[in-house]
């Protein structure tokens, strides 16, 4: 027994501090900062900031593979179960009948997704390989489970920065999305008014809708089955009205749990080696830059409707299409309302923001696909 | 450089065309489902029509809405958790009901 | 990079369907409908339809072992953990006053298992091996945990196509026992009228019940102690009174979560290799005569009871002891009543009822036992 | 084939065998447990006693109990998850209740 | 033996240095914490100032706040799972009431 | 197949029974009556009982490593998962202000450890090997977590009699403290008044602690790193009231399951190999005292204050820096209250108390850090 050594032990916490550390535990309190008093996505950014936080104790051990944050990240990330356990909650509080009583919102759910693959381009202009370009595009389908799982496959080594800017710019979109609103619409196009008359929904197409669309989608984007069958898995409990249990569970107690693991074991990931480079100031730089292209091209996409249309569909409901639900949707009406006190279009821009939700997923297994293929 | 950018812009083209392509197709699946199935099921409980000529009360009536559905909001919300109408219990409220509706039943006629 | 061979890689999910694919597609929108539209065990046969619609879709890869599916097999199926868990809901809810009310009712609890050792001969003559056929037997027990843990360790190649027996055929019941019943029995035996003027059943007898059960059962078969022991703890939590707190969880998300990803596991074995073959075909028959010969067994021993007892036992609550809680017991009480309008059977039919539930416990721990040490 | 019947129907017999023997063994320490324990605690609230000879009133009387039965499930089922008095939380509780009555008195004391 | 005991007490002396050095750390920390923080926040709900020179009525007014504190405590734990106003669901539900505000005003408008 | 052989195998169960078996089963049934009918700990000594019966039925296998047990005790103990999961649900269920009030009162939770250092000695008398001493002092945290997670990384073969002796005594507390109270103060010190006039604590203050607190033990005992930083974050989830969605899910369906699994699994080491020789006696003894000790040391340390701030500190409140919150909180009040019914420390005592809380995870932290550098 070496009794002497107790000493320097003892200061070991200290001793074995960083810069690096200090840094990131400034990372880490300007997350909770966020979360706390500025309510920027709590329920994801609190546990992230927390797990940033631990992971920078030198010697606590928590990330170690025995570490509980270690064994949270196998058990939950590197197996995608968290972000897929979320999707089920989430599919269980979307309603789709907007959306399918105007099917045609569907297309701007499509347009919405370019900013993936622009900011990809820009970041292998930037120098990244194809893999980490690709994890950084994604942050473009401005869905949170979706980035992750994305990026879970293709560059886990990035995963903490493509999360935190995820989760952060979300709740940014009120101020990103605005100016670009009035920048990229005339007066005339935005005082368009959209008559609200679509058939009822009934339930029995509630119910098949998760069923058929699990089946198209998975069968022609293989790599989106994961994450579509389980928001599809959520919205069957819920419409089909038969399990109501498992429909509370998914909305509840799984999503619940599966959020506050997910959100430590990312933020677990935050350490200086990893974290303190020049490519995450890049990467929060491009994730911003992505969530601008999708707003472009959901506004221009909506422009062009509004052309060929005859001036029957207001453009700004184009900007829903970027997914970011309900956020987004609620922008467009309100940008169309403060124009005319008059003019409601929050059904039309709700179901291309459902609609977007889709297109995130779907563009999020494309991206997969062809990217597996190619590295 | 030049081929990295020359194959993400292909990444794109193809990308893109393949989202829309899958869009395209949910619009037609969406199309056809809602065809075929809307009026076999007319109790529903889908969005009612809103017409963006509503006049001025439009707007005075949805300010006194949003008060109502708060108050139903809050009303829904504060049982989230009732026991739910699923075979597991459903079977086992049905046994116990029962039983307590013999016990009554003999409490009852006493 | 081989950017020419990615066309075909984006078609290959189509290129890859096989027609064995689309009839095990089929039969998952079957289970779903049977689930949602004819509420047919839905909290069950919903996640497993679900569960086999995911497995067919080509290259999806949930069900390979690094899967979201798979990794659900792993952790609650092969451990057998689900199964048990929810064995610990359903003790939980189960009340076993009125079998300790009346404990001769045990022994028709013991009657009603004959189905189990029926079955496994009709399977060893239809050239069944024995682990396989000891596992359709089991389909027998009306108990769905208790087929899926007997079955997960002697055949689970077997497991989808016994769980969807078992489960499926539960709601069918109604159907299929009422004429047995009459077809086996008299009119006058079908208007005995039973006295029910039980002790009452103090609060100590109930909760040293489950405790003096898990240790008798579990000294005499301990193949059982899993099942029943999961089953008695449950109920000690309830009964005990001083523990909610883990009673309501037991009986909320613990059953949930459990039934939830217990199903998708399940349905995600249900791949055309394993699934689409005369085997299926010949179980699912099987499992049909298992439930009819429960009830045939249980309405003899009933018979007998009568005899005995010089008519004071009604016959029908004989075809409560099958398990099948508290269906079975319902329906023999409500033929009962059928006959003659002022016969109230109902507290007999549930004994035997609860006895069935424990009687196929230990038949399942029997069956275990007897046939691990003849493999 | 005759073989495997053969043992089959061994594995029947043993097995029918014992399930009757657990079975029977469970009789008589159920009847043995409530026997033991009955009488010492009799403020339970296990099931009365229902004879069969009841009249016409039972039936009638049962609908109405149904309802009622319904109903207080109803209810019953409404809070399914109010917090339990086990000692995690009890110990909390009863903490916090006495700060709130230390509070309380102070402020009613004024 | 000996030795051990000598290690033993060694552990006892350093140990308890170190948590009552990590003691007294703590409370400079608090001390620090409360003085920067306290006066920005004033609107909170800490325990406020109970003298220990209040007269009788304090312990019969306690009495009386117990039996409020329990009911008090009944009634919040009734609903102990209400959906809280957090970004996952208040979103969601933003989005809900939104839609519900439309089509009552729609419907109020007629 | 070997037939013949299938008599000695269905008796197998009673043929393996030992008499260690019989006296564990014992065991196990004291602490289910303890738990169920004097109330002690329900939602731990039930489980805990429970899984030691379970351990100790010959051949059942559920504590095998394949075993529903074994599965629970791999995947929450030795992992330490399942104590920390704890940790996070009662930090959501703590009020640190009545310490944050009076921050002086934290003295008292350091004097309330010694219990901790003076069994250890103890133990090194009595023969032990520095790990178990340290595992044995350490019931001396009065904190089960606490206990657990210590003894799973220093002598996890002990870990049984530690979580009984820990659970046990915790609720013997108000049978232990008051004669020591009475013994060791005189009824001058009873009598001493004390003034609550804090000032108000701020929101912004609560949030700040659980952070600061998690940082500063952090960097200078990385050793508790896990046990404080769990306890903080479930206190941050709730002070912060924008996530009350995971407080509500830490205080009841994580802490819940964590603690049911976390009951039977330890109850499941409880077999006669490891757990019946005189070691267990020996720390059950070992644990009353540390019980005692701590309480004793609390109370010295208490009259220290009372002498030193000239009889404006009653020396009670020491007793309640024990930690085993909060029934030490409220004896030394209803002490004090006995003696005066004018007195109210209940205050006073609670912020001793909260202090006790983490002065047990600081030892504990403290504890490992020393230890598993000397072995
Ligand atoms: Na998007
Ligand atoms: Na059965
Ligand atoms: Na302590």
């Amino acid at each position: 027994m070496d009794f002497q050594s107790l000493i320097p032990e003892l200061a070991k916490g200290l001793l074995h501090f960083t810069w690096g550390n200090g840094v990131m535990i400034l990372a880490a309190l300007a997350l909770i900062y966020l979360a706390v008093f500025k309510e920027i996505e709590p329920v994801l950014l609190l546990p992230i900031g927390f797990g940033c936080l631990l992971a920078n104790i030198p010697l606590a051990g928590m990330t170690a593979a025995e570490g509980m944050l270690g064994v949270l990240y196998e058990a939950g990330i590197k197996t995608e179960l968290f972000p897929l356990l979320i999707f089920i909650g989430v599919g269980a509080m979307i309603d789709f009948s907007p959306l399918l009583a105007q099917p045609r919102m569907a297309l701007l759910g499509a347009a919405g997704q370019f900013g993936i693959f622009g900011t990809l381009m820009l970041a292998i202009a930037l120098g990244f390989p194809l893999n980490q370009a690709a994890s950084i595009g994604v942050i473009g389908a401005i869905d949170g489970p979706t980035s992750i799982f994305v990026a879970t496959k293709l560059a886990p080594e990035l995963l903490a920065p493509i999360a935190v800017a995820a989760y952060s710019y979300m709740s940014l979109i009120p101020i990103i999305q605005p100016p670009l609103m009035r920048l990229l619409t005339t007066k005339r196009e935005r005082l368009v008014q959209m008559e609200y008359a679509p058939k009822p929904i009934s339930k029995r197409t509630l119910i098949l809708f998760p069923i058929v669309l699990t089946l198209t989608v998975g069968l022609l984007v293989p790599e989106a089955t994961p994450l579509i069958s389980m928001l599809m898995l959520g919205n069957l409990l819920k419409v089909s009205g038969v399990v109501e249990r498992l429909s509370k569970a998914a909305q509840n107690e799984i999503i619940n749990i599966a959020t506050l693991f997910l959100g430590l074991a990312i933020g677990a990931t935050m350490t200086a080696k990893d974290f303190l480079n020049f490519d995450t100031g890049k990467i929060m730089l491009l994730g911003l830059i992505a969530f601008a292209l999708d707003t472009v091209a959901g506004l221009l996409f909506g422009k062009l409707m509004c052309v060929l249309s005859g001036y029957k569909v207001n453009p700004l409901i184009g900007a829903a299409g970027i997914s970011a639900f309900p956020m987004a949707g609620r922008l467009a009406a309100k940008t169309a309302n403060d124009e005319n006190p008059h003019n409601f279009i929050l059904m039309h821009a709700m179901g291309a923001n459902t609609a977007g939700q889709l297109g995130s997923v779907i563009a999020g297994g494309v991206l997969l696909a062809i990217v597996s293929k190619l590295i | 450089m030049t081929a990295n950018l020359l194959l993400a812009l292909q990444i794109t083209l193809i990308g893109m065309g393949l989202v829309f392509g899958a869009i395209i197709l949910l619009w037609g699946m969406m199309t056809l489902l809602t065809k075929l199935t809307a009026d076999k099921d007319s109790a529903s409980d889908s969005p009612k029509p809103v017409s963006a000529s509503e006049t001025e009360t439009l707007a005075r009536a949805a300010a006194v809405a949003v008060a109502l559905a708060m108050a139903e909001q809050q009303l829904s919300s504060a049982h989230p958790l009732k026991d739910p109408p699923t075979a597991i219990v459903s079977a086992w409220q049905l046994g116990m009901r029962t039983r307590q509706m013999a016990q009554k039943g003999y409490r009852l006629s006493r």
